[in-house]
């Protein structure tokens, strides 16, 4: 049985003391993933609210968030939308092994589609490319949106192997223990099987699963770096001297402390509050995802600078990492440029949005 | 209970204009049965469960915040004050306040210089038939209305009495003895706020309960989430507000509904509105669940009012002039949202205590004196771990 | 001219209760030269270099903003308008500005929906022995007092007048044809403010100016920046109390003065204020040396407005319930600071102009629809470019 | 004659090709930094002005800040007070060729003294170590400061070679392409030569010196930073597309652009502003010196979260660094920590702080 306790312990004793090393050398440890990843068949034996958990304790553990997103990308984001929209021939060629799906992160976050999809006589021909490619050099099949010529979409599950897809490692600056690649797509032709939901239909089913899949799981390992960092800070008050007096008696300090621990609670306070809704009977709220996303945004960010900060000139290891790999998930499509309209568009009224 | 509060919110222009509570408001949360969700039904309550008590309580913050204040500050925390520290003697005392038959203030703080308790004054000494009080409590919520007042005061203690040196006087106010002003104040303006002068008031024996210093922490907790809640309703309806104006007005063809630049501030209110709103749940489920829940109720005070100041005053900004000008729904929000962090504990008072739980240790007072930096590891600073707990001071009074 | 107004400032807080500028202020308006400041010697006033100007406008702003705000709307406002668009003919309102003997108001904004100028209906008409105007303006500073009224107006042109559609419109404002109202408002409560309507309500031939639209803009860049110099104003006052406060009160045997929390929202707020005033004098000294410093300004009015309400928010935390309690000066500088960001241009319109001179273009609106967000690249959106020069969005009058 | 038009154009052709190489190879190119040097003359060819301006152009040019803090501890924080405080013996040695100076940027920044000093016959012996010494494996002198028994202290100029000093690299996370080190002193005896200034009276000539200098020069380069930072951001929202619209025609994206350029011109004044009181009589006020300084702090971190913001995922190298970089510019001794209670110190009339 999965328990938050063992998933932080194993992933501390296991992967924190070689985190450092792994991100500077972008090193892909598979027997660590293996060991860490957590159970892909939330809605079954795990809630979404447990999984989450799992994804932070991992995260807190391991002070690693490029392997948390590893984890998130295989056991969530790429596995849960095939258990909710795959055929049973999917399931059963996708979900019964232990091989890798990848998934392009702006394909989650409101990105315009770079795939073309057309029907032929054996069923249809993608091209174009995706980038940021979670997981890209390891999956064994992908997780690809299209779009037809009259702009409506389509899912598809694509195997790696498949002719006319051709995979690239990138190595972005964040998140480096996660490997990475760039999916190009030339005339790729695949049969009806692959095709993920309804033909057209994906901007109401797969798209608006993974985006909600993204915005709050994603933020799930933030949750425990969060921790980690509140963690290390309060033992930078505790130990370290400025003015010959201990920084434990500033004030301010003391209060910088005090927000970071409310900034963290609040966090997972909405953190719960989002996962609990994938519990529940319908896919939940856009905009309570989408707000609690873009809180996670901004807790990242105050947190961070408030704990360098108390770190001093010296920083850590674990700051500067955070630091770097924050500005990926604070800045990227799923950040505020595409959070704001979709929470103000759902407030006002507009754009279809709830 | 489902009750928007429609009427009372339909006064609360005319409320804050008139600086007074009108009476058709009491009538209206007594039918309501407001007053009564925070107390089981023995003691004439409902005993509502924390979601319902929140969800009234935030309904009732955004039709009217002084409303809000002047009825929750006497049923929720003077209510739960007087049936904590109290006993059988005193549950007709709670049974009148929850169910809105009396008003009561909590009284704390005076106008002595120092914020801190060891500056008060206020005396409870025994005489023939009871006890009389005397001395000046200020800034205090319904004070000038109250019927009764749960006042915080030092006890004559005669040789050999051992027990604590503080009490919960419970004064009835209508009496020769006291005399109550009001002070008008910036926000929560139909919020009755003022002092009490005692005396030689009279209170009777059964009224005076000896309480150690260090306990009272728990039960004025209430009093910090009655604050967040506000906090928490005032933000919502300047939120609601920005959506209504943004939605009607248009600039230049372009209606505000469609800039980015009003997406952000909207979107940016809803985050952190939820996210208080969460955390006040999750503290009050806790609290009334029997639990401490201070710490998670300190971190909701600190967060929720400063939250809402920042919201008001995007709300402010969206609405240009109309939001500045008296009697728009907004420019009262954004009045009464500072009175929230100022209001009970003081929010960076609270950030003193959560640091100390933290494992902090007291707070250090260490006279400043940047010319001379170096001391030595063998010459620790002269610091002074001050002894009155930090939980312990209100800035504002309720 | 180093005064520093004490007469105004010591009358500062009864000023803002009864909301009306006392006589006696005008005079000591009067007998420091101030309104003459801002204006040369043969236009009766004393030609202040650029220095001189900012450091008198922050002593009055400091001293009392409500009367800081009529006074400097009249002189530096509409007397350089004035000054600016008219000619020899108007010498003599430009001197009765620059001697206080008249006062002036600037009537741009009007009652409808928009607060685009394509919807101001206020229009111009000859008649025989000159002009008449009718329509009704909003939210104008010194409205329900001024003697004269810098009025934008639409001209009724007739056949075969090619000149601009709008004109600067010098109303005598004692006349028949104008009835004038008042707007209470949140902060510089002293300051008059209100509304005008002109029905039919004459005007000499001399007094009808027309100009071209975008020029306006230049002229109105003088608001901005007696604007931004209240805002630091205000936010020094609100440092200056908070220091005073700091340093008498003690809490638990800890002086405020001696807390890093207190120090912490003190040197943010002293840096701020530096930032702002080292920008203001730049600006100023532009300006004054006639230059436009349009986008000095504008970055200027932005910064300084928004910094000042932080400054504000701070000193009521460090004062606490002190801060709130109406008479007392940080409560009054709180409501005061938030009309500066609303008032004349609203901070988020002037980033939209700084956007725009940056290089990006003129506004874009294009509706909001994020379900189709997928536009393919020989598709582009939709995009409507406003016509309307996006500086001319003022959102609530001076 | 120097003029910040060709020192910028001079980094932007000679250093910004190679900023992000040599900052991940920690490479120190001395040819270059002697191509880049600005005159240690501020006082007297060059204003402090204009001083301050040369720097920000330096980084501006380069985007290398951690050159231009070797060029700003060169020219100004070990010089200066050498020309202000120095014998004429000691100008004639240290000043009047191309040797660097290397200093401790703790001991600029209220740090506890960790050198102490004690007389003996031939002089002054001291010892301690001195983390984060600038310039350190390419000094040929040291300015350290040093605590005697009753506390006073005594500021000193050491040869590089004196027995006893010995200099260790060191590498730290940011800031890699200035060179820096440690100095341990194990009872390194020195003559009365040595001395710069008064014996036992550093707390009131060299300390506020650079104090001062530290909180003003050393901002200077950030101006530039801020700059660079803002003409990328600039030039982000020109040609990036989000939604499939330009991110110039989002409202949000504006604001933040113009939030940037509000910010450095606010920066740019007050740097102004402090630095012209170098070249008046006094000393700068520690009040005006500390509250620039505090302000560029923020700036920095606002305008820095502002652009990566604007940037998205794929981010940028100079913001990367940047980002970096400032966390030890904004969280070092000198920072808020300090800056703050000297501010408000001086407005309180504590710890005779004016």
């Amino acid at each position: 049985m999965y328990s938050t306790e063992r998933v932080r312990y194993l992933a501390r004793n296991l992967a924190r003391g070689t985190a450092a090393d792994r991100d500077r050398r972008r090193e892909w440890d598979e027997p660590l993933f293996k060991a860490l990843t957590v159970p892909d068949t939330f809605g079954g034996e795990l809630t979404a609210v447990q999984t989450c958990g799992l994804l932070a304790a991992l995260a807190e553990g391991s002070h690693d968030p490029g392997l948390a997103l590893a984890v998130t990308t295989s056991a969530v984001l790429t596995k849960h939308p095939l258990r909710t929209f795959g055929t049973p021939a999917q399931r059963e060629r996708y979900l019964q092994d232990e091989s890798l799906g990848g998934l392009s992160l702006q394909q989650t976050r409101g990105m315009a589609a770079t795939v073309s999809v057309r029907a032929d006589d054996a069923g249809w021909r993608l091209s174009g490319a995706l980038d940021l490619v979670a997981l890209g050099p390891k999956a064994r099949y992908f997780l690809v949106l299209g779009e037809h010529d009259d702009g409506s979409r389509t899912a598809f599950v694509l195997d790696a192997d498949t002719p006319g897809l051709r995979l690239e490692e990138i190595e972005p600056a964040a998140l480096r223990t996660c490997p990475w690649g760039r999916v190009t797509l030339v005339d790729c032709q695949v049969s009806s099987d692959a095709v993920l939901g309804t033909v057209g239909g994906a901007a109401g089913e797969v798209e608006p699963l993974l985006t909600a899949l993204d915005w709050v799981f994603t933020s799930a390992p933030w949750l425990g770096v969060l921790r980690a960092l509140a963690e290390e800070a309060l033992e930078t008050v505790r130990t370290r001297e400025v003015f010959g007096a201990p920084l434990a008696h500033s004030q301010a300090a003391r209060f910088a402390l005090a927000d970071i621990a409310i900034q963290n609670e609040l966090a997972a306070g909405l953190l719960d509050h989002a996962a609990a809704q994938f519990d529940g009977a319908a896919l939940p709220s856009h905009q309570d995802a989408a707000s609690a996303r873009l809180f996670f945004g901004s807790a990242v960010r105050a947190v961070i600078d408030s704990a360098a900060q108390l770190a001093g000139p010296g920083g850590s290891e674990l700051l500067e990492r955070a630091h770097r790999d924050s500005l990926f998930f604070t800045s990227s499509g799923g950040g505020a440029e595409v959070l704001r309209p979709v929470i103000a568009g759902a407030l006002l009224g507009l754009g279809g949005l709830k | 209970m489902t009750t928007t509060f429609a009427g009372i919110a339909s006064r609360a222009t005319q409320t804050d204009a008139t600086a007074s509570v009108p009476v058709e408001n009491w009538q209206e949360l007594k039918e309501s049965g407001y007053f009564g969700l925070f107390h089981p039904e023995h003691l004439g309550g409902s005993g509502a469960d924390a979601a319902t008590q929140v969800q009234a309580m935030e309904a009732l913050g955004r039709a009217c915040s002084g409303t809000y204040w002047t009825a929750t500050v006497s049923a929720l925390l003077c209510g739960n004050l007087i049936a904590t520290y109290g006993d059988e003697r005193h549950h007709h005392l709670v049974r009148a306040l929850a169910t809105g038959e009396k008003l009561a203030a909590f009284a704390i703080v005076e106008t002595a210089a120092g914020s801190d308790a060891s500056t008060y004054q206020t005396l409870v000494r025994r005489t023939g038939g009871g006890y009389t009080i005397t001395g000046e409590k200020s800034r205090i919520t319904n004070a000038p209305r109250a019927d009764i007042a749960v006042t915080l005061a030092r006890r004559e203690r005669a040789a050999g009495d051992d027990g604590p040196e503080w009490c919960l006087a419970f004064v009835e106010l209508d009496q020769p003895g006291v005399r109550r002003y009001e002070i008008p104040h910036m926000g929560l303006r139909a919020m009755p706020w003022g002092g009490i002068v005692y005396t030689d008031a009279h209170v009777d024996e059964a009224n005076v309960i000896p309480v150690p210093f260090t306990e009272l922490a728990e039960g004025m907790t209430w009093g910090w989430l009655l604050v967040s809640i506000a906090a928490v309703a005032t933000a919502e309806s300047a939120l609601a507000a920005s959506v209504r104006h943004a939605s009607e007005r248009v600039s230049f063809g372009r209606p505000l509904a469609h800039m980015e630049g009003v997406h952000a501030q909207l979107a940016d209110s809803r985050a952190q509105i939820d996210a208080a709103r969460v955390l006040a749940l999750r503290a009050a489920t806790e609290r009334v669940a029997g639990n401490s829940a201070k710490d998670l109720i300190g971190m909701l005070k600190v967060y929720a009012t400063e939250m809402a100041v920042e919201v008001t005053q995007r709300a402010v900004q969206i609405h240009g002039a109309f939001g500045v000008t008296e009697g728009h729904e907004v420019e009262r929000h954004y009045r009464d949202a500072q009175m929230n962090v100022v209001g009970a504990f003081a929010t960076n008072r609270l950030r003193e205590q959560l640091a100390e739980n933290l494992g902090l240790g007291p707070a250090v007072y260490r006279p400043f004196d940047w010319l001379t930096p170096s001391a030595a590891p063998e010459s620790p600073p002269k610091a002074t771990i001050t002894t009155t707990p930090s939980w312990w001071i209100p800035y504002a009074g309720y």
